[in-house]
């Protein structure tokens, strides 16, 4: 990897990220690590989007549905008494990626506006299902009252500790990701979203790798779903709320679809920009809305396509 | 005749009223260049999307050496040993010229569930890619990304891509189409080289090309098909004449 | 204060932040300022800003500082806001929080860090049982309790057969089993609406009408009962078969059902003729500040900040005594505008609850009418289940 | 039997609801190629300049007509300066920017109109009911709804049909140069089509606003519905939407009204209401995975490729 302005940006970001608890005592604001780990959270499920949206052009509108199902498997889990997090966490990811694999097959069959639709009615489909889920609460959600537990290795109610946790996690997927992007496999999922009739043609069965991205994203946002669950000690269907789909689009496409590190500063970036536009004004989506219409028209590849050096990839 | 190495038995294709596909019988010997005529809307296109499987018959059987493919998906023909290019320019546009080659030949190599090891360094892809280039003449323009190459070279990247699958048959859609004459010409020359290695089946509208390349032909005017034969044969065909060279040849 | 936080946050700037001087009792404030809710969130906030205005803006000799909290309707940005105001603005109380599911979002936060959490409205169930501490209050009700209230009086009324309409969630349930309980008559039907996107209530009605139920109980809160109300008048169900409802009706949904909701009743542990001298004061400075009549989760708000005030001048100031904070919360010694009331073990009040009706004031304007005590002291059956005594 | 018949009036009237919100949203991405989450907006827009104008000119029918006018140009306003550059732009752009859209016109309500919500009271006498059968009365503004939505659902059908601008419209649809070399302009054609859209929708709105009540966010819940609905008829086929509206309609309603006594029929009292709202609330998302799976363009596709 060449070192490009870009990649320093990227660089100080993720120090200043790897900073935050140390700031956070420095100025006694603890709550910059409250606020930050749950950034970091919802960065994890961003770059597990970015995987299928940015590198492999399936605009899913059903993302968030993984952070419910995640979030619901540790939470029933531990509504039973199961709070081994080496039992809740895997299973998270594990039933994330069933769903995602009974789910894709059928929604990749259809393309283009048809995939969003149905992704979107999925989402909706699993949405009610979690209001429907009166044993756990149904619309006023499941509090989770022990958290998850690694046998005793990490204090998960420390929240430093809790926040190094989330941030390694994030590392580790975007090392994951970058893997995958440049292998081969990753090759498949660019060249299908590039042009998928061709990818055909020269005897590549697409499907089957879109179908394997679809599940691998599902699956990283499983396990955000597990660590929202755990932050927030509560899961409720709200998180699967379409809008929060609507969320993670934003995200990645403000951060730059299609780059590794993108969508991780567009997370933050929106949800700052949430909590500054708010603490202006009540109306602040009067002027958040017409921002997203811009940043399509004008900044097309996001905050990662304003920065200098290079070509992505 | 040895076994053919494609061959069409009654194939069939309707597009509500009307037949697209009528009732043809094709063979494509091993080893020749095949050339497919006929004035536009004759359903050259809809023929090659039947054998490429972009479009599934109604009736009708297709073989590939002997092997019964009428209902084998796109990726699987491919594998089988049949490879195409496209009517209209069909790459990979954000990827450089080489890597577009490289995801035909990659694809050869096997399954892409390879999820670890950077692939774009890769020399079992990036070796025979090169090769490639080199054959159709695109070997400086590996680094290019493909979007930025001219028409003509987008055509010799199909081919180096189809190459990459190491075909037994190339579908050819109009590999000409829109080409100046020096880039028809290198066209003539790429394929002339891979004459007898591979067989052809060649849909194209420049006579020069077809009656310089093609050893059999077949013509086809609305979804039928009317007279197969030699380039002689076909030249001779009063039939052929009336429908289709005739006009052609009065106006040139 | 918000932007204070977030100027560190975003450029990590090295603002050392001083540390407040305890002159003033800081209370956050979570409402739901933005989205469809909105309605209700303002007249949330309205009469909390409201009982600071009568406080003359001190609770004893301490300064108030309400920090105002927006949740926008999503329980996990309710959660944020809530550690946001515990440990950043280091609140000494938290109130407000109009919805059960943002409230036991954020009740493990507050308790957890012993922030007296006092909910203005949300009540549910889980609170009021096994989860229950003392460092939660409630100035509302739980659940159940409105619609036993409502079973009490639908069976002086004599109705043999009731249908039940109301949405499919908690509440929602709550409000069904509620009536249950004390109704004796027979639940001829029920029906469990889509929530909260079903708005057309056709087919519901439609099988009341077909069941020959001599009533109909209802519960939708907010927008939804005016669309319930208005879709009953419409079809032609308001001259034969009597319609029932808790939550559905109130200050804030009246001006938009206007007559259509003339007589039809429900029950409330407040309604805004109770005649104390400090609902007067309220309702009446109230409706002189905002045209109209304070609704009931205005009245439990205002009550909120009565008590935190009763409660910070009976330590005389001194927050960092919790001990008696608490005591002192526990002993509700203010003026409710709901008249006095006493905390059950689980921290819920044990109260009145009334019959109410629509009518029209001297002015012309609905309003709701107090008909009468239908249960007196009356505490929520989670209470047994809290392990608090 | 009655009650059979009385929640098949109810299916009607909410599918041609539907339809109404779903024609204006086919026909769009249809010749467009526009995916618009704001046309909910337009929903909402049209139930809100109702009520304000049915208060100011004291009569419902001027009210909506002026409503009607408004949202039209409402609709060609947002075409000029904000649609129209989309068009270039693949569905995702349009997602983004028209998800903006519909950010910007929830606050705008609230900010103009307040958070609180607004009612259309329906003149005397349609706020009645009439009597079909012996035994089966059914509000008379439900079935004027009815009325009105099929007699749109005819109108749309012979303006697409049989109309010289129905022709451009679908010559729009199958090929964008041809109605370029045939001399149409083609911008302003968009513009009256976007146009023709807000109305639908707005007229959708004002249809249901006084059953529904007006409020912010009411066009999103029932924009998702509408989203299956096209997607169920094919994207772009009048016919499919209508054919779709209906059979969702009917299928959601029917679905609540009888599904807890069917479900009693074979399980348990307590277990049967609990799963059947939750189950009713699905059963439009499950018809749709369903035909997906069958027919991945839908039931009418009208566009190949």
């Amino acid at each position: 990897m060449r070192v490009t302005p870009r990649l320093v940006v990227y660089g100080l970001f993720m120090l200043a990220l790897a900073m935050v608890p140390t700031l956070a005592q420095v100025l006694a604001e603890p709550f910059l690590v409250t606020l930050f780990t749950r950034m970091i959270i919802l960065a994890v499920a961003a770059v597990s989007l970015n995987l299928i949206l940015g590198y492999g052009g399936m605009v899913s509108f059903g993302h968030a549905v993984y952070l419910g199902i995640g979030g619901y498997t540790v939470g029933i889990l531990a509504e039973h008494g199961t709070t081994n997090g080496f039992v809740q966490w895997p299973l998270a990811i594990g039933i994330s990626a069933l769903y995602a694999t009974v789910v894709g097959a059928i929604c990749l069959r259809t393309r283009g506006v048809y995939f969003i639709m149905i992704t979107l009615a999925f989402a909706q489909l699993v949405y009610f299902v979690g209001v429907g889920l009166y044993a756990y609460g149904g619309d006023d959600g499941l509090t989770i009252y022990t958290r998850s537990d690694f046998a005793g290795l990490i204090r998960m109610s420390h929240k430093p500790s809790f926040y190094y946790l989330c941030f390694a996690i994030l590392c580790i997927e975007i090392l994951i990701i970058h893997r995958i992007v440049h292998s081969r496999f990753g090759l498949v999922i660019r060249a299908s979203k590039s042009n998928d009739r061709r990818a055909n043609a020269i005897g590549i069965p697409t499907f089957r790798y879109r179908l394997a991205a679809f599940v691998i994203a599902g699956s990283f946002c499983g396990l955000a779903g597990a660590m929202l669950a755990t932050q927030a000690d509560y899961i409720s269907p709200a998180v699967m709320h379409w809008t929060r789909s609507g969320d993670l689009i934003v995200s990645v496409v403000l951060g730059g679809m299609g780059s590794l590190f993108g969508p991780a500063v567009g997370t933050i970036v929106f949800l700052l920009l949430e909590e500054v536009l708010s603490s202006l004004t009540e109306y602040w989506q009067l002027v958040f809305g017409p921002m997203l219409l811009l940043l399509v028209l004008f900044a097309k590849r996001g905050i990662d396509g304003l920065l200098p050096g290079g070509d992505r990839g | 005749m040895a076994e053919p190495i494609l061959a069409t038995r009654g194939l069939i294709k309707r597009f509500g009223g009307l037949v697209a596909t009528d009732q043809i019988d094709l063979d494509v010997a091993a080893g020749s260049v095949h050339a497919l005529i006929g004035p536009n809307g004759a359903g050259k296109t809809t023929l090659i999307g039947q054998l490429s499987g972009e479009i599934r018959p109604d009736s009708g059987s297709i073989r590939l050496e002997g092997r019964d493919i009428t209902a084998a998906p796109v990726h699987k023909r491919c594998r089988l040993g049949l490879a195409r290019s496209f009517q209209i320019t069909s790459i990979f546009p954000d990827f450089t010229a080489r890597e577009n080659v490289a995801m035909a030949v990659q694809s050869r190599l096997g399954h892409s569930f390879r999820f670890w090891r950077r692939a774009k360094s890769d020399p079992a892809r990036t070796g025979p890619a090169d090769a490639l280039l080199a054959e159709v003449g695109l070997e400086d323009r590996g680094n290019m990304p493909a979007a930025a190459l001219s028409h003509g070279e987008h055509r010799q990247l199909e081919i180096a891509m189809a190459l990459a699958t190491a075909p037994r048959l190339l579908l050819l859609d109009e590999p000409m189409a829109g080409m100046g004459v020096e880039e028809s010409v290198r066209m003539v020359e790429t394929l002339q080289r891979l004459k007898g290695r591979i067989s052809i089946l060649l849909v194209e509208h420049d006579m020069d090309a077809v009656f310089a390349l093609a050893d059999r032909i077949t013509v086809l005017v609305y979804g039928r098909a009317i007279a197969t034969g030699t380039p002689a044969e076909i030249r001779a065909n009063q039939e052929v004449r009336a429908a289709y060279l005739g006009a052609d040849e009065e106006e040139g | 204060m918000n932007t204070r936080l977030l100027a560190t946050a975003m450029a990590f700037a090295l603002a050392a932040v001083p540390a407040a001087a305890q002159q003033k009792v800081k209370i956050g404030f979570l409402n739901t300022a933005t989205g469809p809710q909105a309605a209700i969130g303002q007249d949330f906030r309205r009469s909390a800003d409201l009982a600071v205005e009568h406080l003359g803006g001190k609770m004893g000799d301490l300064a108030i500082e309400m920090i105002y909290e927006d949740d926008g309707f999503k329980p996990d940005v309710g959660k944020q806001k809530t550690e946001k105001m515990i440990e950043s603005d280091k609140v000494n109380f938290l109130t407000g929080y109009l919805w059960s599911n943002i409230l036991l979002a954020s009740y493990k936060p507050a308790i957890d860090s012993e922030t007296y959490i006092i909910s203005a409205n949300a009540g549910p169930s889980q609170i009021a049982g096994e989860q229950c501490s003392p460092y939660f209050f409630s100035t509302s009700w739980q659940n159940d309790q409105t619609p036993m209230a409502m079973g009490e009086v639908l069976n002086q009324k004599g109705v043999k057969k009731l249908y039940v309409i109301a949405p499919n969630y908690p509440a929602g349930r709550d409000m069904v089993a509620g009536v249950k309980r004390t109704y004796k008559g027979e639940v001829i039907g029920e029906d469990m609406t889509k929530w909260p996107d079903q708005l057309d209530f056709a087919a519901e009605l439609s099988k009341a009408k077909a069941a020959k139920a001599d009533a109909i109980f209802t519960f939708f809160p907010g927008a939804h009962g005016v669309q319930f109300i208005t879709q009953y008048a419409q079809a032609g169900l308001k001259d034969t078969v009597p319609l029932y409802t808790t939550y559905t009706i109130d200050a804030l949904s009246l001006p938009l059902i206007k007559d259509l909701a003339l007589g039809i009743p429900g029950t409330q542990f407040w309604v805004n003729d109770l005649p104390n001298e400090a609902n007067k004061k309220f309702v009446g400075d109230f409706k002189k500040k905002y045209g109209t009549y304070p609704s009931f989760y205005g009245a439990q708000a205002y009550d909120a900040i009565m008590l935190i005030d009763s409660a910070v001048r009976a330590v005389k100031g001194d927050l960092k005594n919790k001990a008696a904070i608490g005591a002192a919360l526990k002993k509700a010694e203010f003026n409710s505008v709901r008249g006095s009331y006493k905390y059950g073990n689980n921290n819920f009040p044990i109260q009145n609850f009334y019959l109410q009706t629509v009518v029209k004031d001297a002015e012309g304007m609905l309003t709701l009418k107090n008909e009468g005590a239908v249960l007196k002291d009356h505490q929520d059956t989670y209470a047994a289940k809290c392990p608090m005594k | 039997m009655l009650l059979l018949i009385e929640q098949s009036l109810n299916g009607l009237q909410f599918g041609l609801l539907l339809f109404l919100l779903a024609a204006g949203l086919t026909l769009v991405f249809g010749i467009m190629d526009l995916v618009n989450l704001a046309h909910g907006s337009l929903y909402m827009m049209g139930a809100y300049f109702a009520a304000t104008f049915i208060t100011w000119t004291d009569s419902f029918v001027l009210g909506a007509v002026l409503a009607l006018g408004a949202a039209f140009l409402l609709g060609v306003a947002i075409e000029l300066v904000a649609v129209r550059t989309l068009y270039a732009r693949d569905h995702l752009d349009h997602v983004l920017a028209t998800f903006g859209l519909l950010l910007f016109f929830n606050e705008l309500v609230r900010l103009v109109w307040g958070p609180a919500g607004r009612t259309i009271q329906l003149p005397g006498i349609l706020n009645t009911s009439v009597e079909l059968l012996p035994g089966l009365s059914y509000p008379t503004y439900r079935l004027v709804v009815i009325l009105v939505g099929g007699l749109v659902a005819f109108g749309l059908y012979w303006l697409v049909a049989r109309t010289r601008t129905g022709m451009r419209i679908r010559a729009g649809a199958s090929d964008r140069e041809m109605v370029g070399a045939l001399g149409i302009d083609i911008r302003k054609l968009y513009t009256l089509v976007f146009g023709l859209g807000a109305v639908l929708a707005a007229l959708a709105g004002i249809m249901a606003a006084p059953i529904t009540t007006v409020s912010i966010g009411m066009g999103e819940r029932i924009l998702i519905v509408a989203f299956v609905v096209i997607v169920i008829g094919g994207i772009g086929s009048i016919r499919g939407a209508f054919v779709a509206a209906l059979m969702v309609g009917m299928i959601d309603t029917v679905g609540r009204a009888f599904l807890p006594e069917i479900l009693r029929g074979f399980m348990s009292v307590p277990a049967a209401n609990t799963l059947a709202p939750a189950l009713a609330s699905m059963l439009v998302y499950i018809l749709m995975a369903l035909i997906l799976f069958l027919r991945p363009q839908g039931l009418f596709p009208a566009r190949s490729g």
